[in-house]
């Protein structure tokens, strides 16, 4: 990586980070608001919209390997896979800022707040607080646990409990699955190099193909695991379903045209590829790193409600329709609005 | 007829992701040893699933057979506040046991 | 010594055929909650093997810790002649739960 | 599909419904007359070789597609997929009918009848029924379930099991694996049509070696799963061993005779490939679906006897020899049986 | 109230090598079935491990609902000097059995 | 396979399972002084070093077949897989061989042997001996099970449960990973063989590329698997790290000396894979067939020591930097010491 694509990569990561901040806090909004979420299934939700999905990521590189062979415009940068990594981390910042200023709000166990329905701010249902005898003094259970603590003396159980579950979460939201095809990638890379150069030639053709392969299977796997997760959406109204819908899209777009901003402000053409691997990384949403944040951290939002919308919902549109509706948006901003003394060679439009 | 001794069991189901912890916690508390199951079920927090493996892997099962006293401490521990804001449960019963056996004391 | 409160505790080991109506049943008949886990072994009905996944797949085992009376229904239920006919055991005791917990009532 | 095409392809299906009904007939009366099986288990068995075998089919495409590349008689029509789907419910339909008139004939909840040893009307082992103080009234344990119930009143908590049942078996009669493999098949065509023609294209190569890797891999589980059921052979008797590794041989050549006389019907000379592959379809036995319907509908069956046959012998068999026996059988009908007007170009035989 | 009668549950936990030779013996003891899970666990022995398949495969846990007598017979057995030597844990207790079933007499 | 090779593989086998025998005492004697660990851990950890391991061999020849493409100097002996059997023995008999002897120097039920810390020559903890009301009289549990039994008869129950670790321990000890890739591989070639050789001809470039996908996958999950198993590695101390770093390069590199000591013998050169291979035979560690032996006949040694050096670290090392450097000695050797009248063709040293 030369020194000025080094420069490009550092400006387009915190581009990137930012813009998926702001996708966060949009979703959230709009869930909120429009979708009339629960505050604190609002926040979970907006913290898997805001970060992206390693999934969708490998999906839409594979699609584009195989364009790429015969239209190099389908190109994309090296460093695409950093991105995927870093863009995951914005989205669990979010919800976990939410969630902190829900509960010193005064959340209730349940996590429902003052005037939504079935607020309860009595602790956890132990009515039978008078009947414990000679129990340990607990006092109430104030409400959340890691902060907004308030009465019982934290035992030191409850400080190795606390501090375990930090650490845990620290783990999850920096060592995210970006991460590890990350190091997996260059692990492989190392591996065979090793063994001689001659191997990693003959691999790469037969790597292309059996990843492909691959690709189709996990594609149908998780085809299989997005139908389950429907179900869940029974209890969510149409406005949710609508969200997962469209959101991605605009979300996408919305990640392209700064892509392209970034691209007139150093008067440097991207390739399609490397917009559209913007758009998913923008507009996926997260379905293996977010949850392990919101089982550590946010243990009272609802466990089904979230991944009906980023696996059921998005990941199936984005594979299926998701993919080739940003590739055709790419096109059309790169010709409509060609950055100065860079004109992009004509590519064919989608047969 | 062998002679048996009466010992305490703790059965706790908790979620996957609290799973160490808890175990270090039983050990640090006096057990002496504990044998775990990943289960799946329902309860108060609705059903659990690991959207990968399935929901055969969503919690875990702990079977803990140990003194009276150090099945109160785990009990104990498993009510305080910190604990509770997860999916957990937790009930006890007796158990007899060799009186060859000390793998419980 | 934290109070307890006695508790029922019903144990359904079935074959996974029938699991679905099982779970339906237990929470219709005013179970809070109940974990599975999968599991194999023999009984009248000879060993139940999932030809695909192996044995450990074949039944399922159903843990409920619920009041005195949803017990006796659940117990009823599947003493019922078209229950009966599937590879079915049951068998109930009981526990103790701590006095705080409400998961079971 | 030509309309031409397409009404061969509805008679043809027709026919492929009637022969596996047929097969599954000849196969009860063989096992309960010949190989001496209880009248359930004979009538569970037939139910596994009238039904076809998804794993089988794929297997023997495999072969063919491995063959055609060089010699094109080995083609085989495109509608075979549908055929698998539509022969495999005469099976279930064969086996639940003839159980349904065992249940009639007073059939024991052991599955034993009146005159087979171990007969024992009594219902279920309640001998205690005296003892049960002021349980609900229950009446006698009548025989068999949803059908033939007489004396206590069905409780609603039996209605909504029945039904449960019912439903369920619809289920596995009709969703059968075969569907699953055919809209599979749709599915991937359709996501990767989606993604640009020339993925496809590139991958059509990789997809049949990947198919073939895939095959072999299935192949080998399956062997060491048919192996693991051979065990139950034991208790089984040599007769039953004996219908296992002949049957689908007489079942596939009178496939393949019956494909044979409706090419003269229509006086069209089938390829090579479709001879076999019906031949398989109706020589094969089912491991997948028919289990299913047998662990709902017929409780009383041997959970491992018919399981030893159609999987542990039939399947084993046709994968290694069967396959070849059914092509060499196949040439064998079309050169000394020429439908008039259609001169089959020779084909070497097999080497 | 269905009358029921009381049964004693044999629970076996063992290292998977030694799962074929203890299931065979305790139908030969006169068990009428049992049912096995697949777990992990902590004991004397350290942590149990199948190196591929993951820990939940590296012990099993046998649960044998069975008359008074036979239970005593499995105890007996399982603490004879060839078995002690490997990873084996064993505890007894109660449970109520509905009248009419006699899937463990 | 000729006459003469026939001759030269029989005598390559003995040689190997004697070489292999040898490790397992040297790696006995080094583990014992140098290590200092426990006399029944060390004689366990000896096994698994006198034994081989097939994924290593399996990693090898998949490297080999990469490079003999380019250079036919890489080939490797057709006999080799049955080698890998072969040598997969020696390990069990020296580590069953010493723990017997061990049991009958009075080591006590936890492994502890008299002088070694922890030695309790009491049996297992029934101190409650006395307590035993009226149980059946056991008398003292004598050491070790099988064999060393003082005092109590053996009830016939205890004779099947020795009968029955004695038959499992003959299966793990003969049937080991190295026969079923050998009869795998065999049953495969029969299988598609069967269906036409043009199937199997199509199947070979396609079956390399598989292979060495496939190896590609094995690989990255053993090395999380071996991962895993460093943490136990934390109570060994550096002499039994260093001894699993190491002692593969010693033991591969007298295993190829012994190797071309008997291409001398014969007068004839073998191919630098043949060279590689039998030093992977040597150097590696078996994971699969010790440790069930372990596990059925020295249940006192520790679960976890033998694993994170055998998997941990000689495995890792094995597949990553080990081969390239084996390869790298076996040129040296041929070119410093030619076996009179072969002359080998100038192998390009490794770039
Ligand atoms: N009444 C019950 N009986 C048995 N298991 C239960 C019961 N309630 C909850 N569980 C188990 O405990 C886990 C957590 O419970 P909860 O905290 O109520 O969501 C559930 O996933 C179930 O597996
Ligand atoms: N005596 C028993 N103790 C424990 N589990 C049993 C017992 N009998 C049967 N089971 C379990 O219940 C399932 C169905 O029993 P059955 O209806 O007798 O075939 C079996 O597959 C076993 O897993
Ligand atoms: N106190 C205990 N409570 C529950 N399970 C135990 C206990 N001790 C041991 N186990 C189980 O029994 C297996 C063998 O125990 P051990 O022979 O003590 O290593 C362990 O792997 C655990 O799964
Ligand atoms: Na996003
Ligand atoms: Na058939
Ligand atoms: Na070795």
């Amino acid at each position: 990586l030369s020194g000025e694509e080094l420069m490009h990569a550092g400006g387009f990561m915190l581009i990137g980070f930012i813009t998926n901040t702001i996708i966060g806090c949009i979703s959230y909004l709009v869930l909120k608001n429009f979708a009339k979420l629960r505050q604190i299934d609002a926040a979970t939700v907006a913290g898997y919209y805001g970060s992206d999905s390693a999934g969708t990521f490998v999906t839409c590189k594979g699609v584009l390997d195989g364009k790429k062979g015969l239209d190099p415009s389908y190109n994309y940068a090296a460093y695409m896979p950093v991105m995927l990594a870093v863009m995951e981390i914005p989205g669990c910042l979010v919800a976990l800022m939410i969630v902190s200023s829900l509960r010193k709000k005064g959340m209730d166990p349940r996590g429902n707040m003052p005037g939504e329905p079935g607020y309860d701010p009595r602790p956890l249902p132990d009515s039978l607080a008078e009947e414990v005898g000679h129990g340990a003094d607990h006092g109430g259970h104030g409400g959340g646990h890691s902060s907004g603590r308030h009465g019982a003396t934290e035992t030191n159980g409850e400080k190795r409990f606390n501090s375990f579950i930090s650490l845990e979460l620290l783990h999850e939201v920096f060592l995210n699955p970006g991460l590890f095809l990350l190091f997996g990638g260059i692990i492989i890379g190392f591996v065979s190099q090793l063994q001689g150069s001659k191997v990693t030639q003959e691999d790469d053709k037969l790597f292309v193909q059996l990843f492909q392969g691959a690709l189709c299977l996990f594609l149908l796997e998780m085809g299989m695991t997005a139908c389950k997760r429907l179900r869940d959406l029974k209890t969510a109204g149409w406005r949710f379903v609508f969200f997962a819908l469209v959101g991605p899209n605009i979300f996408a777009t919305i990640g392209m045209f700064v892509a392209h901003g970034y691209g007139m402000l150093l008067g440097h053409q991207f390739d399609i590829g490397t917009y559209v691997l913007f758009a998913v990384l923008c507009g996926a949403a997260s379905y293996i790193a977010v949850p392990a944040v919101q089982r550590l951290a946010i243990p009272e939002a609802s466990p089904t409600l979230p991944l009906a919308a980023s696996l059921g919902v998005t990941f199936s549109y984005n594979v299926t329709m998701g993919i080739p509706v940003y590739i055709e948006i790419a096109k059309q901003i790169t010709n409509l609005l060609p950055i100065a003394g860079h004109v992009v060679e004509t590519v064919a439009p989608l047969t | 007829m062998p002679t048996m001794t009466v010992a305490r069991r703790v059965v706790v189901i908790a979620e996957k992701a609290i799973e160490r912890i808890l175990l270090e916690e039983i050990l640090k508390l006096g057990a002496k040893g504990y044998n775990c199951t990943y289960c799946f079920g329902k309860g108060e927090h609705g059903l659990i699933e690991d959207p990968f493996t399935g929901p055969e892997h969503g919690c875990v099962r702990i079977e803990i057979v140990t003194s009276v006293k150090v099945a109160e401490a785990i009990m104990e521990y498993l009510h305080q506040d910190a604990v509770q804001h997860y999916p957990i449960t937790s009930f006890v019963d007796n158990v007899q046991v060799d009186a060859r056996d000390t793998f419980y004391r």
